[in-house]
């Protein structure tokens, strides 16, 4: 099995063929950044604050542009320009997210800007050392011991286990062959073991997902959790923004003096404003948005893409949440055991 | 046509002090740079931090806000509201590092031809001193 | 988006002597929006006018940017010209390419540039400028005066004989005020109550004026033209329609004891009173605090003496409503304690008095019939001690920082007439400095010093201590001759500095109108409306504003009444449409622009608002009173919701400026 | 104390004093405790009052509908500051409110415990001082000072300015300097603060926690959500609207932010939010003489009000 003892010389080298974005450390928050020598790469802590999902779907986009020169107006294309990029250290939720994600923006119409992000995107995933209490990923059927992705890696005593497994893995596996050295892998199996034996500690790694199982649309639609979660809910952005998942956006337009820069940024159901039309708005209420964002992950999403749901366990707004309401107080209140 | 870009400032001028100050300035030919332009506003307390943000987003290298002076305002107290507004934007902004000289408040009187033309030439000088103004800009508005 | 028509104006050479006025047109005329854009010689002319009237009706114009001088010079005429042509006079915006360019800039290529960039700005703010009507509403033609001091009583009958109606409300028993009190005036010598009586007379007879004495001012609603005052007319268990003044009652009360407030306490009243032989009105006034009837239900005393059976001991207050269009503040002042002021030992010794009590002791209705005599005991004082700033120019917790501005005239008076009457007294007069400036004060000053011989002594007295034998020592310090100064005087007479009525700071809030930190009421403009008040329809007068002598009180009291005509000829008042206007789907009900507001423009209310589940919320919303609001923009800095806006310098427009002058 | 303060709040419900409570429920774990609405007397068995109820439930009260029923709130001392200064502002009806003060020894962060490494939480257990923290991989203990919530570190005051009752005692104004922070900032050079600031700022993701969470945030619509406001925006595409709306806040909140800490709690991505909220209270202090927001119901806040004898702008320029 590959083996990298040298992590500094593995960046170095990805870093010499692609662009790198990896997990560093900023006065202990964690987020994905360019990779340059001397960075702060910290692999070790389990999740960024932010979601693996900003490689495909960034929080803002410049799509077009509207050139104002007196009375003519001149349309620009100001799509980004995607350069092939290596995502490193990504976990096994963050992972699947994309498949989520895919699911949005890659049937028709293609979203042009994602699709090209995704065929520039190598992603390398990264074993989860250390699951927290705040995971159930398992409930997914995610394997956070083994995640999927175009590589996987697992961070040993030895140094770090590389296995690719597709053709854009094995491409870079190639571009950098220099690194590896080869392993016996045995300290990859006594750590899936390991994170196994964690997980089956983990306080939500086995959450009863039974009622969820092919329920109508409307099931969920009266059940009291509604009102008692948007009591105090405070209707911030903060768990869809920090959501791998969460592929909602709105398209605005920039007044630059000069012209108009149209372009996307993420939209959060949990905002008044979300989903306004010119007749008004079709949920105003709280309780209605909060039933929207965790209905579509759990009951609309799954009846639309084979029973996937919408959520892979990350439990980023369980811990983000500034007042503490989640995913998982909502599947264990709509009737989970 | 094109000149080139000189660094670009921004000049709130209430209406019955300062833009007549200013005017006055104009009546003896009192020459100051021509890349200060102003903007008229009742009165100083009319000036909002956003429209001071909003400038240097635009491209505004500095702002200046002037006003009559304190005990003169036409409407009695709008310039001591304007001065603490004022006062703690500026502080805000220079705690956020950005450079404290882009941004200045001056009492101008309707008579003051001779200052108001003084101090946007010393603004000026000040500005073109400091330069572009990196720290709060828009590149989007710089195209 | 506007149709927007723009016009260049050469000023002959003033503009396009620096800027290429042609290329501002045609370089405007590509603006979105523009449909029309040409430059003339002289817009401001009738045929430039005309120029401007003929392209809105043949290009259909929206709005019109003029580019020319400022707007603080033609803005108006252009405004009148575009609205003979239909358009609304607020669709026009000048851009002053004039004093603030071609005048100032001298390259060319740089003055156009400019030029260009503030027809740009005026552009964007046109395409933001909304239609606006200046509102009118109406005036009620009656002013109402609060106070019946000279200043009060010369404003009113001003605007009296200028055929409007006036209600005087005074809170005493009677008109006249302080001047009334006053034995002579300076520097003419003329006896006050000569001067003053006949127009408190004139205040009565006038059947224009009404007077409400007694009476205090309770609430204050609505706004220039059409206040609503609540007036507390206080019982007086008197009938005034009854009483005719006799004055039997006030000799039989058997209540003798209280302190004479005309007489500044020197000598006592009776509980039933008339306070001077001259009141106006003159009627009896029962002081329910002393008088034993209505204390204790035992006596009626007056009652049975009162020939016109005048007296009813069950009268309550009464409220009454009236409109007026005008409101005149003439609430005058009063000397400041000076117990406070250990000192001068005036809490010490009887033969410490205040100048007003001086004024008493002098007078011939006043508590000695005229003849000088110390309070303590009714001997003839020989040595007399002025002492003047008693607690004026003063930075201490007890004095007031400015100069009370009477007190070294009125000091010069009662030295000279002490001297003249007494010529076998020693007047000394302690000064820091001594101000005369006013016609005939500085020759009146040196007659005291050199035709009558007063001591003046530059310098303050330390310390007034009573002795046993009942003389007062007087420490002082001569600052020219560098020596400290020890005399034993009879009397001693205290310049104290003179404040605001202690019932201004409560009428201040009720008008709305704003007051410094001493109290008096601040003018709407220093230099320019000094007898006006910032609240439009509040007028100054008398010391109320700040202190000054009579003369100086009867001048202003004449020009607020003239303020006051001015207002009162009008059917309506136009407002300035330029104003403040809440959001109320906006508004949080914070009341930040109610504080910030110096106009007083702006009220909450508490509406329902229906929300998404269908419930109703109370919320307080603001409210802008269009005919009150000046349009200084305060108000919409404080509001964090940007409920509040100013139409014609709105935020949306203030920043299309921006933007379009850093393009 | 939790027993005390619950039987207090059934009894305000089953009398019907009041209609509504709003307090703290138990979630899944230690640190798992969401603001909740409590309507019933059953209802209350979930309510809780630990180390981790660092949440200011003032801001709750803003939607109550503000008539008819009356609703019941615990409030810690410092958020009773935050509930003056919104019945100040006629945000809050005093009438339809019932103040329960409780009292606090400071709120403990579990965030601060994952920041230093301490992960797979599971327990904790307060003694004093210290902190024992149950974890997936061991136990760990932590002195209690490195674990409070960051507005706990620097609590201004330990008194309830605002209350109907009390359980236990309010305490004293602290004499902690709070100011440190903004004074090392001072202390630098611009270009050094200018660092610092786009480091923090520039993990903003615009999640509008910090304003959401804000009790002296209660516009009814904000200016960055309005878009006829002129500057509305969803999101930061740059670094000048990461300044913008941090600034505005900032300065929207001036004068009348009460210092209780909620938007640096909320942050998701732990931004000192409060230096910046800190840095006007200082700068309010020092210019304009000491002011507490919320302190009482009365007072003018400093924006709405001026002496002729304010220092000028330039003084920012002298440093003080």
């Amino acid at each position: 099995m590959k083996l990298v003892k040298d992590l500094s010389a593995l960046y170095e080298a990805i870093a010499a063929v692609q662009e790198l974005y990896l997990p560093v450390e900023n006065k202990g928050r964690v987020d994905f950044k360019l990779y340059e020598a001397g960075a702060n790469v910290d692999i070790k802590t389990l999740k960024t604050v932010r979601s693996a999902k900003d490689f495909f779907f960034t929080q803002t986009e410049t799509l077009m542009g509207f050139k104002v020169e007196g009375k003519n107006i001149e349309v620009e294309d100001l799509r980004p320009e995607v350069r092939p990029f290596v995502a490193f250290g990504v976990r096994g939720c963050d992972a699947r997210s994309f498949e989520v994600l895919d699911k949005v923006f890659l049937v028709d119409p293609v979203d042009t800007v994602y699709e090209a992000r995704r065929k520039a995107g190598t992603v390398v995933t990264l074993a989860c050392g250390r699951p927290e209490e705040t995971c159930f990923c398992t409930n997914f059927g995610i394997t956070p011991e083994a995640p999927a992705g175009d590589v996987t890696t697992w961070l040993t005593e030895e140094g770090l286990y590389w296995q690719a497994n597709t053709d854009k893995g094995e491409a870079l596996t190639a571009a950098i062959a220099a690194v590896f050295t080869e392993g016996d892998g045995k300290a990859v199996e006594e750590q899936k073991k390991a994170i196994s034996d964690i997980i089956a500690k983990l306080p939500l790694a086995n959450l009863d997902m039974t009622h969820l199982e092919g329920v109508k649309e409307e099931t969920f639609w009266g059940h009291p959790v509604w009102k008692d979660i948007s009591e105090t809910c405070l209707a911030c952005g903060t768990c869809t923004y920090v959501c791998p998942t969460c592929q909602c956006y709105d398209v605005r337009d920039f007044d630059c003096g000069n012209g108009i820069e149209r372009f996307r940024c993420w939209d959060s159901c949990m905002y008044s404003d979300f989903t306004r039309m010119a007749h008004g708005n079709n949920r105003n209420t709280q309780d209605q948005r909060c039933r929207q964002r965790y209905l579509h992950k759990l009951v609309y999403f799954p009846r639309r893409n084979e029973g996937m749901f919408g959520c892979v366990g990350c439990g980023r707004c369980v811990a983000k949440c500034p007042s503490k309401l989640n995913i998982v107080k909502v599947i264990k209140a709509l009737g989970g055991k | 046509m094109q000149i080139e870009k000189k660094p670009l400032i921004v000049a709130f001028c209430c209406n019955w002090c300062s833009y007549a100050g200013a005017d006055l300035a104009g009546t003896n030919r009192l020459n100051y740079p021509a890349n200060v332009k102003i903007i008229r506003v009742p009165c100083s307390c009319r000036v909002n931090p956003l429209f001071i943000l909003k400038a240097f987003q635009r491209g505004a290298d500095g702002v200046i806000i002037c006003g009559c002076h304190p005990g003169d305002c036409h409407y009695t107290t709008g310039n001591y509201y304007a001065r603490r507004r004022i006062t703690l934007l500026f502080s805000m902004l220079s705690y956020l590092g950005i450079e404290k000289n882009r941004v200045r408040l001056e009492w101008v009187s309707a008579a003051e031809g001779a200052k108001f033309a003084a101090t946007m030439q010393s603004f000026a000088e000040e500005i073109a001193e400091l330069g572009e103004c990196k720290r709060l800009e828009d590149l989007r508005c710089k195209k | 988006m506007q149709r927007i028509g723009v016009f260049v104006c050469h000023c002959g050479t003033n503009i396009a002597g620096t800027v290429d006025v042609k290329t501002v047109a045609e370089m405007l005329g590509k603006e979105p929006g523009v449909v029309f854009s040409t430059d003339y010689q002289y817009m401001c002319s009738e045929a430039g006018q005309t120029l401007i009237q003929d392209a809105i009706k043949e290009h259909n114009l929206g709005g019109v940017v003029i580019c020319s001088c400022s707007p603080r010079m033609h803005e108006q005429t252009f405004r009148k010209a575009c609205a003979k042509a239909g358009l609304n006079p607020y669709m026009v915006e000048v851009a002053n390419i004039r004093e603030q360019c071609s005048w100032i800039h001298k390259d060319v290529a740089e003055g156009t540039e400019k030029a260009v960039i503030l027809g740009r700005a005026a552009i964007a703010k046109v395409h933001l400028n909304a239609p606006l009507t200046a509102g009118e509403s109406p005036v009620v033609k009656r002013a109402l005066v609060i106070g019946g001091g000279i200043a009060g009583m010369q404003t009113a009958l001003d605007i009296a004989d200028a055929g409007f109606e006036v209600d005087i409300v005074e809170k005493n028993a009677t008109i006249g005020g302080k001047m009334a009190q006053i034995d002579k005036t300076f520097p003419t010598l003329d006896c006050s109550a000569c001067i003053l009586t006949p127009k408190m007379v004139d205040c009565a007879q006038h059947e224009k004026i009404n007077i409400y004495a007694y009476s205090e001012v309770e609430d204050v609603k609505g706004f220039v033209g059409n206040f609503s005052v609540a007036i507390r007319k206080k019982a007086r268990y008197v009938d005034e329609t009854k009483c005719t003044g006799c004055g039997i009652c006030t000799e039989k009360c058997p209540v003798k004891n209280i302190p004479n407030e005309f007489n500044m306490g020197m000598d006592n009243r009776r509980s039933i009173y008339i306070p001077f032989a001259q009141a106006v009105p003159k009627i009896a006034t029962i002081d329910p605090n002393t008088c034993n009837k209505l204390k204790t239900g035992k006596c009626g005393v007056c009652s049975k003496v009162c020939g016109a059976g005048a007296i009813d001991y069950t009268q309550k207050d009464e409220i009454i409503r009236r409109e007026y269009g005008a409101i005149v503040v003439a609430t005058g002042f009063n000397m400041i304690d000076m117990t406070k002021f250990d000192e001068f030992g005036y809490a010490q010794s009887k033969d410490v008095i205040t100048s007003l009590e001086f004024e008493r002791l002098t007078n011939a209705a006043g508590p000695t019939g005229g003849t000088l005599l110390r309070p303590s005991d009714g001997k003839h004082p020989h040595t007399i001690v002025f002492v003047q700033c008693c607690g004026s120019r003063s930075t201490t917790e007890n004095g007031k920082p400015y100069c009370s501005k009477i007190c070294c005239m009125y000091t010069a008076k009662h030295a000279m007439l002490t001297r003249e009457k007494y010529p076998d007294t020693d007047v000394y007069v302690f000064y820091i400095d001594v101000r005369t400036p006013g016609k005939n004060f500085d020759e009146f000053y040196r007659r005291a010093v050199e035709q009558y011989g007063v001591h003046y002594v530059k310098g303050m007295v330390g310390k007034v201590a009573p002795r046993a034998d009942g003389t007062l020592h007087v420490q002082a310090s001569d600052l020219l001759a560098g020596e400290q100064l020890h005399i034993d005087a009879d009397l001693v007479v205290l310049a104290g500095a003179i404040e605001p009525d202690k019932s201004a700071r409560g009428l201040a809030t009720k008008l709305t109108a704003s007051m410094d930190t001493n109290d008096f009421f601040t003018e709407a403009h220093p230099k320019l409306r000094p007898v006006e008040s910032p609240t439009a329809g509040v007028f100054l007068s008398g010391v109320c504003q700040g202190p000054k002598d009579i003369p100086e009180t009867v001048a202003q009291a004449g020009a607020a009444a003239s303020k006051v005509i001015g207002l009162l000829v009008k059917d309506k008042l136009t407002c300035n449409p330029c104003v403040a206007q809440s959001d109320e789907l906006l508004c949080n009900g914070c009341s930040g622009c109610e504080h910030v507001c110096p106009y007083g423009a702006i009220t909450y209310e508490t509406k329902e608002f229906m929300q998404f589940d269908r419930s109703m919320k109370p919320r307080r919303v603001a409210s802008v009173n269009p005919a009150v609001c000046q349009g200084c923009g305060a108000c919409t800095v404080t509001c964090p919701s940007g409920a509040m806006d100013l139409k014609g310098f709105s935020n949306r427009q203030i920043m299309a400026e921006v933007d379009a002058i850093c393009k | 104390m939790q027993e005390m303060i619950k039987s207090k709040l059934a009894e305000l419900l089953s009398t019907g004093a009041v209609t509504k409570v709003i307090g703290w429920k138990r979630g899944e774990n230690f640190y798992d405790v969401s603001p909740a609405a409590f309507e019933s007397v059953e209802s209350l068995a979930d309510f809780v009052y630990d180390d981790f109820c660092g949440a200011n439930l003032s801001k709750f009260l803003v939607k109550e509908p503000g008539k008819e029923s009356k609703v019941a709130v615990v409030l810690k001392p410092c958020d009773t500051f935050s509930l003056n200064q919104l019945i100040k502002e006629n945000r809050v009806n005093r009438e339809n409110i019932f103040v329960l003060g409780v009292p606090c020894e400071g709120k403990l962060s579990e965030e601060k415990m994952r920041v230093m490494g301490i992960v797979g939480l599971t327990g904790c257990k307060v003694e004093g001082d210290k902190v024992t923290v149950e974890t997936l991989y061991g136990t760990e203990t932590l002195d209690k000072n490195d674990v409070l919530l960051t507005k706990c570190a620097t609590c201004h005051s330990k008194k309830h300015v605002i209350f109907d009752e009390l359980i236990g005692e309010t305490g004293e104004d602290s004499d902690v300097d709070r100011f440190v922070g903004v004074a090392e900032l001072e202390a630098m050079s611009e270009d050094e603060r200018y660092e610092f600031w786009r480091n923090e700022l520039s993990r903003c993701i615009r999640c509008n926690a910090c304003r959401n969470a804000c009790p002296a945030c209660t516009c009814e619509k904000c200016v960055f959500d309005n878009d006829a406001s002129g500057v509305a925006a969803k999101s930061n595409a740059n670094s000048f609207e990461e300044n913008m709306f941090h600034i505005i806040r900032a300065y929207h909140v001036a004068g009348r932010c009460t210092d209780c800490g909620e938007c640096s709690r909320v942050c998701p991505q732990h931004i000192p939010l409060h230096l910046l909220n800190r840095k006007f209270i200082k700068d309010i202090n020092t210019f304009y003489g000491d002011f507490q927001a919320g302190a009482d119901a009365e007072s003018e806040h400093p924006l709405v009000h001026f002496t002729e004898n304010d220092p000028e702008p330039s003084i920012v320029k002298e440093g003080k």
